[in-house]
């Protein structure tokens, strides 16, 4: 049983993984972007742990924190695009984090998403992540498979569909410019969502 | 390539302290330390303008603060849209109870963050209408027009909308007016070397020695085709052949053109190029009104030129007209 | 590098077409196409202010034409003197009767080609006199100061000289007001990447990446030493190291500062390096009374900047308030 | 004998020579001065050819040109003094250049480089290919040489004279602020002043 006071440390593990894929990220955005999506995340996400430290957090707390320093301090795509994901998934939490507890999260985050950036699945974006894994889970739970097999199958799904990204055609953002020449190459947002929510999945396992 | 910085994660933060010491006559700092503003903002009974994006194209955009230009800019990371916080609270120091007219440029996160800040600032009473600068012909067909950045023509879009403002008009004639200049105005940038973000630390695209690209965007987004490096002559030609069925432009128009440098251009070769758009335009009967050459919107230490031409009628010819003062634009 | 040239022996020339073309209300052209005035020059009554120098450095020379700035500008080839018939053709063109400054900078071939001017203009009882700015501390010791090469000081020289002179001062007055312009600056500049000749087609001088040159000339002249990179804090302390102690400038006194970039260097990294210097002046006790930070005087592609702080007294206080609109400064 | 109508064609030569060494020239120039001595030279002289093109010229009519070209099309430190060195060369020059005639346009050309630059000997400039060519030549007339072996000795010193120029301290123009630095390297106005004189002396030696 996950209990969201006990869940704070997920938060950190967010941090982590995106310091240590700084360079990976800005250097796949730097193909078909501007390639700053590694510097604009490890900024945000090193802010928030150092309003962090010291403190004691749960994990709706630390997901509101991680919100509000993208929101208020990063700016970019991924202040508002990251900021109302966590932001929705903090105020969805409830004290026990339940596998239905932990879906309604992760659609309430990407219905946000949806709603501010208005882009689509297939628009080569973290959406071509986040939709897949969603649905991979809810289709685990409902095939009866436990938190930690569903966790299994978002993981599986947010790989496959982080590497989708690679045959696509920008629809949105800086790369979609390009068209055809955006082919070719994963899409910055997509790893970061995959490096993100597989990170998050395996902390949740941890604790199952 | 060697950057004078200190910490390179710190580049924004540290040039905005040098901006204000030094321009303490225009420039004021304000609660956010990501937002400045003209020290008389706000003017009574003006419609307040407020601009705001990504860091590393001074002077754009806190350049363009001061007298019958911008009240007040949000302020980015390094190529990064500011935060809609920081939008908001521009929009807040620069109403003078008349409506502010929000002029930004066509990026997502803008978009976005832009979208927020109004949402925010009209629960406090703000009207705040916007235009959306789209003035680079090379990043999307001409059908797809909502689809494009805006780049340097955001300098005219800002010379402008702030004119207009200034007269007195209110906030529908100030973004009728602003719209019009960017409905007006085309541009095109060709890089010869690239840039490079001081927190990377290494160009993120490469421009082989002896090839250019065409169509390059203000961070360095890949253009339209990568060509054998030409001749200012020949590049003037190729951008205006770019620009002018775009509009289009045809003889006896009266324009306005701005001549960019992207950061690392030497003036010289910018006046070079200039030389030839002018003659070009001449031989399409097309007059200069105006020129405008240097770096007016840049890409930290990119090399090349952007080239930006709007047609003129008489509204924005008065506008172009009026004195400005700001580090980036002074006129009398 | 990429340059973005037509013939690259013709830089000059074609660079001086485009000026001209996009400067109209400023700049005219004179007989001699090495030549450019004011468009309202000779001004009746006013001492005529001439300067003129190798190209390569815009905004300088030509960018400093204008109202009480410079009435004409004598055009040198890259990095080389203009010839005495030039020097001579502007001091024809900038009298008005009431005599000619001649302000220009200590190279050799610029004093023996006003020197050679002086003599020709003497002979049609024009009289000339002159001020040699040597304000670069870096370029030889303090001892010797008549050896100095002149920098970005000239800037100042020009705005107090041309200031005096717009007030009605005579000759020897306008004279007097430079000089001691001058002789209350000092600049010092620091190099990261060097600059390359358009007819050379490659640096000819190299700065290492993680180095920088301390004390570079305009022209790439070695400095005084070769460090490893420093921060851009590290840079102002390291500059104004140099300068302080020479003048030497104390606590209590007022100063305009002049940070210039160096032709690629983004001014972001400039204002990161002023926001320090003018820290570092009010730990000492010195007021920072006016700051002018940008692209002021170049060396082509070099990158780096250059410092340059004037100890003021209440008549170059004066002339340094007083407008001026040229394409290089414009002030109100 | 050599007849100044004739002569004409040693201009071309010192064309010909500082356009074959231009790259030369500025290399040298770019160790402790700005690196356009040749390009700077050879704009000059390119010049200087193209006005004489088609035309009939002598010795003194071809150095009044390079001399007016030089000093009104030129500018730097080598209009005025190789302007002046010329035009003072064609000045003293007479219908026919016997080795005397010549050791005065030597002299009074060197005179007037003496006087606008005021230079000495040893501040590594010009003038330490100059001096010593023209005292070697004199010496050579004195002690009963004919012409073409005063010639031969002019050669000789402007050579010493150039190559003495590495080991010296500037003391005047652009290399002066460097001191000790700017010592060995040879002078760039040494050099291309070498490259003329002994082009001259040559094709003098031709006509003899
Ligand atoms: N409207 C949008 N909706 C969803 N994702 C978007 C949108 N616009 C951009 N993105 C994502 O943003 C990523 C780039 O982020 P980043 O590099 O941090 O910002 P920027 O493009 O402003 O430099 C893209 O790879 C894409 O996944
Ligand atoms: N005052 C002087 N008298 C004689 N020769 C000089 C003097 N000043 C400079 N020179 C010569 O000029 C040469 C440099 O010429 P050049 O490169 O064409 O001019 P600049 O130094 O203006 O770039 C030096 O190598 C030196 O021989
Ligand atoms: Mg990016
Ligand atoms: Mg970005
Ligand atoms: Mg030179
Ligand atoms: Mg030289």
């Amino acid at each position: 049983m996950i209990k969201d006071k006990e869940a704070g440390f997920v938060v950190i593990d967010l941090v982590k993984v995106i310091r240590d894929n700084k360079d990976f990220l800005s250097e796949i955005d730097g193909k078909i972007g501007d390639g700053d999506h590694g510097i604009n995340m490890n900024k945000g996400f090193t802010l928030c742990e150092e309003k962090l430290k010291g403190k004691e957090f749960g994990l709706s707390e630390g997901l509101s924190a991680l919100s509000e320093t993208l929101q208020e301090d990063i700016g970019g795509s991924m202040g508002p695009l990251y900021g109302a994901f966590f932001g929705e998934m903090a105020f969805a939490a409830k004290e026990v984090i339940s596998p239905e507890v932990f879906g309604e999260m992760l659609g309430n985050g990407i219905a946000a998403i949806e709603d501010i950036g208005s882009a689509k699945r297939g628009d080569k974006t973290l959406l071509d992540t986040l939709l897949p894994a969603k649905e991979a889970y809810h289709a685990a739970l409902e095939a009866g498979k436990d938190f930690a097999e569903a966790l299994e199958a978002l993981k599986k799904a947010a790989l496959d569909g982080w590497k989708s990204t690679e045959n696509m055609i920008a629809r949105i953002g800086r790369a979609s410019r390009l068209g055809e020449r955006s082919k070719g190459v994963l899409d910055a947002g997509a790893t970061s969502c995959y490096l993100l929510l597989t990170s998050m999945a395996q902390s949740f396992q941890r604790l199952l | 390539m060697n950057q004078i910085v200190n910490d390179p994660d710190y580049v924004v933060e540290d040039m905005l302290k040098g901006f204000i010491k030094a321009n303490g006559n225009l420039i004021a700092a304000t609660k956010d330390d990501k937002v400045l503003k003209y020290v008389n903002t706000p003017i009574k009974e003006k419609v307040g303008i407020v601009t705001g994006g990504g860091s590393g194209h001074k002077p754009a955009f806190i350049g363009y603060i001061g007298e019958n230009m911008c009240d007040a800019v949000a302020v980015g990371q390094i190529f990064s849209s500011p935060t809609a916080k920081s939008f908001y609270n521009a929009m807040v120091e620069a109403d003078a109870g008349r409506g502010v007219a929000c002029l930004y440029g066509n990026y997502a996160g803008d978009n976005m963050n832009v979208k927020m800040a109004i949402r925010r600032a009209e629960k406090d009473g703000i009207t705040v209408k916007t235009v959306v600068a789209n003035d680079d012909c090379a990043s999307a067909p001409k059908t797809e027009r909502e689809k494009r950045r805006g780049v340097a023509g955001e300098v005219l879009m800002w010379k402008v909308g702030g004119a207009k403002a200034a007269m007195g008009a209110d906030l529908d004639a100030v973004i009728a007016a602003a719209q019009k200049a960017i409905d007006n105005t085309r541009s095109v940038g060709v890089g010869v070397a690239p840039c490079t973000i001081p927190a990377v630390g290494h160009a993120n695209f490469e421009i082989a020695d002896g090839t250019m690209e065409v169509g390059i965007g203000h961070h360095g987004e890949p253009g339209v085709k990568v060509e054998k490096l030409k001749t200012a002559d020949e590049i003037a030609q190729e951008m205006l052949d770019i620009i002018l069925p775009d509009l289009p432009f045809v003889a006896g128009d009266e324009v306005v053109v701005l001549l960019s440098g992207l950061g690392a251009t030497p003036v010289m070769e910018q006046y070079i190029v200039y030389n030839r758009v002018e003659e070009i335009l001449k031989e399409n009967g097309i007059l200069v009104y105006k020129a405008y050459v240097g770096n007016y919107f840049t890409s930290l230490d990119m090399k090349g030129v952007t080239l930006t031409v709007m047609k003129l009628d008489k509204e924005l010819k008065e506008c172009i007209d009026m004195p400005a003062d700001s580090t980036g634009l002074k006129q009398r």
